[in-house]
């Protein structure tokens, strides 16, 4: 703490940063939040390919539980002898790849992202509040991304007790050979990820509420800001939790407590015998930070979205109060229906009911950002490029995997969808899919700010065709394997013969999912060639209101070349009547109004300095080539 | 323009080269290793990958160029916009269809669709039929919306959106109507839901079924109808249960690996675990309980269909109950699993006579209760 | 502009240090007043006997967040936002002590 | 707090932003919002205890034992043949915490951790004492009472030291408590050890701020705003024992 503040206090006394930046300081330790959200980003983006891969791998072994695939002797090695992969090996897989695309892509990629670029272009400051401890949170979570992959490698393999943990599978080593080191490795990665999420959310709510620029009141954000302030205020008041959850189990497999063990022969137990814990207290503490979290993943997709949606309609967002109203709701309730997890694990059943209650209560803020979007779309006029596709992709598995909700919130019904591929299919639909949706329609969206350049439209498009397509041909049927009784996490469904008939549906899923798989390279071949090789980006490509875009394409520490501009107006004047134009900057004054702050009329906007602009490439490249030789 | 051709036929150049070498070396592979079968298929699956990231690229490359094309001539290749719309109208179109394929083939596949085979399963089917309308309309009727007006909003230069940021009556009745349907739902659910969780029935039979890795067993309580004590200090190879036959109501208890049950008769099923948590799932009879060492965990419910007139129903000579473990718990958790037999009364009355009970002493009468010690689940009596 | 207002509020250096002893006082004072209750209540187990000691903590909890950690003189609205969220704790408090009566009651019988 | 003001305003023009509508500086917001977070990781350690604890009966005592009385060596293995220290039972606080520093043998029930608290509260006000002198820019005085807070944190610690250690050789450990169920011990040791590494963290960042201000870095910067932060975190941990006296010693 107070290294950091020494620190930014330094920083303020300096000018816009206009030290000298080595490689190691502008690439790697960089403190300003563009590039630190370009890490995330990239760091997301490896360890959802991962996280894609090794489910590609179990899809095949689940198509194909009799055959042996010689390739997965070669990359797999003792895992996989004989070109079959081994059981516990399989359930290894599907815990990292639920760690890694729950915690690692969707919430450090995918809000990290976001939160850091986003957060302080749209709200006009110059960086996070604290820019060293942002840098801290990427590298916090980079080591406990190395740390979770790492844990691949050790004896007895990684974590395979469901990416839940429940103990005292995950408290046992004896119970399954990934409760060893792989177990330890993982919670140490969990302990060292959720330091990286507090760093995060602490900078980003100091941020939103005291960083912004003049005239930006809270009623002038944007959704993105919003969603990403209540997401940092779940992950700040979650994440803790599940930190004293973990330390419990820490010492319950290391120390040999017994919090969350009752009644373990000691034979079991590692010599010890264990009395007078439960295992419930650990589904309740792990499900306070485990239900926020779906939250933690979902509402800054679902900002995203609003703002992409609104741009690329060219039309307000429909309700912005409602929308505002509705991303409150759902983060206060967030907060009181973790016990839908646990209907029937053995909970007190009055408090099921409790939970029951307010689980469907969520429904209707969730319903009401839905027809909210129908509303923004309503006699828009559609910008149908790649963002929008996914946004609208978005709506459409929010809408489905919502749905579904209802079924598994209801308490009595989830006595028999409990576990099966019904709840499978309902979060990778509304939080797998949707939250991808989101991820990909923001990078689509901003490309052009982090990168200066423009990805293929063609490519996007082909991209999103083919994701939609295959996300739901892979999760859809998964609803009716769900309703006949399949049980989640089985290795193979050799053992029931009442499950043959899926035999082929579940072919068709492994090969919907390879075509899915396909689709990510397509996006992945996309991403890295514009990063490079893509067209030169104007300012503001997408003709957008938010602050974001009246920054130079080139990157400067500290955002703005002059002075931050002020705000005038809230970021949804999209297709104004009476204006030429379809959109009107948050920047742009209306004639004769008051500069709320320093009180005087201000110059309307046409006689107004003009936004700063380095157009010609040659400035850009010279600047650059400047900045990269240490001269800047 | 002439960059851009050097360029595109450069790339195609390399594309053309790396393609036919990986050909040539495909089929070199795949005549040597004649011999070897095995490693053939290997080759080809490298082979198949390999060509999916060259086509991957080749189509980045193609789409680059038609693109960068687009803007020498200032004007768009291909324009999505209006392809999109269309291509959303198909989706809209085909997915419905194949929506309802789904339902219709598929849910056939379902539980839904079996003769109900417990007292409450009526009552829960009800449930869920209700739920699953009231959400199929809402699925179907926001996706037309959706994809509609992605079809008929599409841009147009010439139009200006509709400038309409707000309606509150318009919010109000969409907030009022979905509370309103969820509060149908809650209702309807917790009446279900406390209906299932309290038990009706004072007499309905006692059984513990026991959960270690990988399997299970059952234990009936026999003519006294309680469970006996249970150390997990004791639970071993010999005594897996850990149940001590000398203790008070255990020496009647019979220990067994399938479950038969009687028809129309409550059972109340009391679990128990020896390593992790399992969780006994009995999908016909709309049962399921997580099965929790040291966290006694209870279930009941009545069959009201026996085995065998189940599989007249279903015209299926080998349909069978089944008991399996729907909660992660090793290695082989996904064959662990138990027969489920529902008997008539007579039938279970012979069966369990032929069982051995712990002891044929019968029940002690060691009436001592004391408050605190560890006892095992039995119903309230 | 903002910082001025803040300064306003805070009192003159005596009058403050004198608040400062006084929460002392009380704060000692409470503390004997728990062993001393602790002791009076020893034979007694009613639950209310909790209940008291807990709402003495909270009092005590209140006099060192009010006046020690300045919240007293902070904007209400950040006051707020710090002491809302522990309404979730209060929850939670209330959810596990009910879950664990029902496993207390389940292992008895 | 002047100079705090005119630095804000600096800050404005070059590089903050231009709000602060909590009217406090990003620093403290973020020193508040760690200790809210802070405050969910001590909720969760004590949810899980008062859980645990749920799960048992809570022990009747008996024969209460007058203070100040004739402790005998036995006096655990005493308690255990009469049955107040069985592993069904959570055992009654003051039976297990009788002990005082040079005065062995004497059952002073609750005494020790009544000085600690004292010790701890004390602290506490040298803490907010050195703050409010931040205010005045009385250099000396902020060196004055942060020593005194110094001294009172490790004091604490000394004490806490002691506890353990006496606990330790009657046997309790994380897998072993002769005064009841296990959990006991083994919740009693994760709290308090890690309200003790709070203390502990707190009092280094005590030291190095007390450097800070003796080389007179905050005379220089025109406030003390550090000392207030740092002074947050040390009342959050005054805070949080309260909770840990009142459920592990008085409940």
């Amino acid at each position: 703490m107070s290294a950091a503040a020494i620190h930014s206090d330094d920083q303020h006394h300096g000018d816009h940063g206009h030290h000298k930046e080595t490689f190691i300081s502008k690439y790697i330790f960089s403190m300003d939040h563009k590039m630190i959200s370009k890490q995330f980003l990239i760091t997301g983006i490896i360890m959802g390919t991962i996280g894609m891969l090794m489910s590609l791998i179990f899809r095949l072994q689940l198509a194909y539980p009799e055959t042996s695939f010689p390739i997965f002797e070669t990359i797999l090695g003792e895992w996989g002898k004989g070109g079959k992969i081994d059981p516990n090996f399989y359930l290894a897989l599907i815990t990292i790849h639920g760690t890694i695309m729950v915690f690692f892509v969707l919430t450090a990629g995918l809000s990290g992202t976001f939160s850091n670029l986003l957060i302080p272009l749209q709200v006009g400051a110059r960086d996070m509040a604290s820019p060293f401890l942002n840098m801290l949170s990427y590298w916090f979570f980079f080591t406990s991304s190395v740390l979770m992959l790492s844990s691949l490698f050790v004896q007895g393999g990684p974590a395979s007790a469901g990416w839940t943990i429940y103990p005292p599978l995950s408290a046992l080593p004896k119970a399954i050979p990934g409760s060893g080191t792989g177990m330890t490795l993982w919670l140490v990665s969990m302990i060292v990820f959720i330091v990286s999420s507090l760093l995060g959310s602490i900078n980003y709510v100091a941020t939103v509420i005291n960083m912004r620029t003049k005239g930006m009141k809270m009623t002038r954000m944007p959704l993105t800001i919003w969603a990403f302030l209540f997401t940092a205020i779940l992950g700040i008041l979650s994440f803790p939790v599940l930190f004293g959850g973990s330390l419990l189990l820490v010492f319950d497999r290391s120390f040999g407590t017994s919090f969350y063990l009752n009644e373990i022969p000691a034979d079991l137990a590692g010599g010890i015998e264990r009395v007078g814990g439960s295992p419930i207290l650990f589904q309740h503490l792990f499900w306070f930070l485990g239900h926020p979290e779906v939250y933690i993943i979902l509402l800054p997709a679902l900002g995203l979205t609003s703002e992409v949606i609104a741009t690329n309609a060219r039309k307000p967002i429909f309700g912005y109060r409602a929308m505002i109203g509705s991303i409150m709701a759902i983060a206060l309730l967030s907060f009181i229906v973790w016990g839908h997890h646990m209907f029937i694990t053995g909970m007190n059943p009055f408090l099921g009911s409790v939970f029951m209650l307010g689980t469907l209560i969520i429904a209707v803020p969730s319903a009401v950002k839905t027809f909210n979007y129908l509303g923004t779309l309503w006699k828009g006029n559609l910008r149908l490029n790649p963002q929008m596709m996914f946004a609208i992709g978005l709506v459409s598995f929010f809408i489905s995997g919502g749905l579904t909700g209802i079924f598994l919130g209801n308490a009595a019904l989830d006595i028999n969808l409990h576990d099966t591929y019904f709840v499978v299919a309902h979060f990778h639909l509304v939080m797998g899919s949707a939250a991808i949706f989101g991820m990909i329609c923001g990078i689509y969206h901003w490309f052009p700010k982090m990168f200066g350049r423009m990805m293929n439209e063609s490519l996007g498009q082909i991209h999103f065709w083919l994701t939609i397509v295959s996300a739901y041909c892979v999760f859809f049927p998964m609803h009716f394997m769900g309703l006949a009784g399949v049980p989640r996490r089985y290795y193979a469904f050799t053992a029931y013969d009442q499950f043959n008939v899926f035999v082929d549906m579940n072919k068709f899923i492994t090969y919907a999912a390879f075509v899915g798989g396909i689709a990510q390279f397509i996006f992945l071949f996309n991403f890295f060639y514009s990063m490079f090789k893509g067209k030169k980006a104007v300012q503001n490509p997408w003709e957008s209101n938010t602050m974001e875009w009246t920054t130079p394409v080139e990157h400067l520490h500290g955002n703005w070349p002059g002075e931050i501009p002020h705000v005038y107006r809230w970021p949804y004047d999209y297709s104004v009547p009476g204006h030429d134009k379809d959109f009107i900057p948050q920047i742009t004054p209306d004639y004769g109004q008051t500069d709320p702050l320093t009180e005087a009329k201000v110059v309307p906007a046409e006689d107004r300095k003009k936004i700063p602009t380095l157009e010609k490439e040659e400035a850009v490249l010279f600047s650059l080539a400047k900045r990269w030789l240490g001269f800047a | 323009m002439k960059h851009l051709k050097i360029k595109a036929s450069f790339v195609l150049m390399i594309a053309m080269i790396l393609f036919s070498s990986l050909s040539v070396f495909a089929q070199d592979m795949t005549t040597d290793a004649a011999e070897a079968a095995k490693s053939t298929a290997s080759n080809i699956n490298w082979l198949i990958a390999g060509i999916a990231i060259l086509l991957v690229f080749i189509i980045g490359m193609i789409f680059d160029i038609l693109s960068k094309v687009g803007d020498v001539q200032k004007k768009q290749v291909i324009n999505w916009g209006k392809i999109n719309a269309y291509l959303a109208l198909v989706f809209l179109i085909v997915g419905m269809a194949a929506f309802a394929w789904e339902m219709v083939v598929h849910g056939k596949l379902t539980l839904f669709t079996l003769p109900s085979a417990s007292a409450h399963a009526d009552e829960y089917d009800n449930m869920f039929m209700i739920t699953l309308w009231l959400t199929g309309i809402v699925f179907v009727i926001t996706h037309i919306l959706l994809f509609w007006y992605t079809y008929k909003y599409k841009e147009d230069k010439k139009r200006k959106a509709l400038f309409y940021p707000d309606n509150h009556k318009l919010e109000l009745l969409w907030t009022i109507v979905p509370a309103f349907v969820l509060t149908i739902l809650v209702v309807r659910g917790l009446i279900v839901w406390s209906d299932m969780t309290t038990s009706k029935d004072k007499d309905a039979m006692n059984i513990e079924v026991f959960g270690y890795q990988f399997a299970w067993n059952a234990r009936y309580s026999g003519a006294d109808n309680k469970l006996g004590k249970y150390d997990f200090r004791q639970m071993g190879i010999v005594n897996a249960l850990g149940v001590d036959s000398t203790k008070e109501f255990a020496g009647d208890d019979v220990i067994t690996t399938e479950l038969h049950i009687p028809v129309n008769k409550a059972i109340y099923l009391h679990f128990r675990a020896k390593d992790v948590i399992h969780s006994a799932y009995l999908p016909h009879f709309r049962a399921q309980m997580n099965v929790v060492p040291g966290l006694p965990t209870k279930f009941d419910f009545t069959p009201t269909l026996t085995t065998n007139e189940m599989r007249v129903k279903l015209e299926n000579p080998n349909f069978d109950y089944i008991l399996l473990c729907n909660k992660i718990c090793g290695s082989a958790h996904y064959r662990m699993k138990m027969k489920v037999i529902v008997d008539t009364q007579a039938d279970f009355d012979k069966w369990i006579k032929e069982q051995p009970a712990l002891t044929a002493k019968g029940t002690e009468t060691n009436s001592l209760h004391s408050f605190l010690s560890k006892e095992n689940p039995i119903a309230s009596n | 502009m903002d910082h001025i207002e803040h300064l306003e509020h805070t009192e003159s250096p005596a009058n403050m240090k004198k608040q400062i002893w006084n929460t002392f006082y009380v704060l000692l004072v409470l503390t004997v007043v728990d062993i001393a209750l602790y002791f009076a209540l020893l034979s007694s187990h009613s639950i209310y006997k909790n209940i008291l000691f807990v709402f003495l903590g909270l009092v005590k909890a209140f006099y060192i967040v009010s006046v020690f950690m300045h919240m007293k003189f902070e904007r209400k609205f950040l006051a707020s936002i710090i002491i809302l969220p522990m309404l979730f704790i209060c929850f939670l408090i209330w959810l596990a002590l009910t879950e664990a009566g029902y496993t207390f009651d389940s292992r008895l019988f | 707090m002047s100079n705090t003001a005119t630095l804000s305003t600096d800050n404005k023009q070059t590089w903050g932003g231009g709000k602060s509508p909590l009217s406090i500086s990003y620093g403290k917001l973020m020193m508040w919002v760690f200790l809210l977070s802070d405050a969910f990781t001590f909720s969760s350690l004590l949810v899980a205890y008062g859980f645990v604890r749920f799960t048992f009966t809570t022990s009747l005592p008996n024969a209460i034992v007058k203070p100040f009385s004739h402790l005998s060596h036995t006096f655990t293995e005493e308690m255990q043949k009469a049955g107040l220290f069985v592993t069904e039972r959570w055992p009654s606080p003051e039976l297990v915490f009788n002990h005082f520093p040079f005065l062995h043998g004497i059952h002073l029930p609750l005494m020790f951790v009544s000085l600690m608290t004292f010790i701890l509260i004390f602290s506490s006000v040298t803490m907010v004492l050195a703050v409010e002198a931040g205010h005045r820019m009385a250099k000396k005085e902020v060196e004055k009472y942060m020593l005194w807070t110094i001294i009172g944190g490790a004091a604490f610690l000394g004490c806490q030291a002691w506890e353990w250690t006496n606990l330790i050789t009657e046997g309790a450990s994380l897998q072993n408590n002769p005064f009841g169920p296990t959990a006991f011990a083994a919740l009693f040791f994760i709290v308090t050890g890690f309200h003790g590494t709070h203390v502990l963290s707190g009092v280094i960042l005590n030291i190095v701020i007390y450097i800070n201000v003796i080389n007179g870095t905050y005379e220089k910067r025109g406030h003390y705003e550090m000392v207030e932060k740092v002074g947050l975190y040390w009342h959050f941990v005054d805070l949080v024992w309260v909770f840990v006296f009142t459920f592990f010693y008085l409940i």
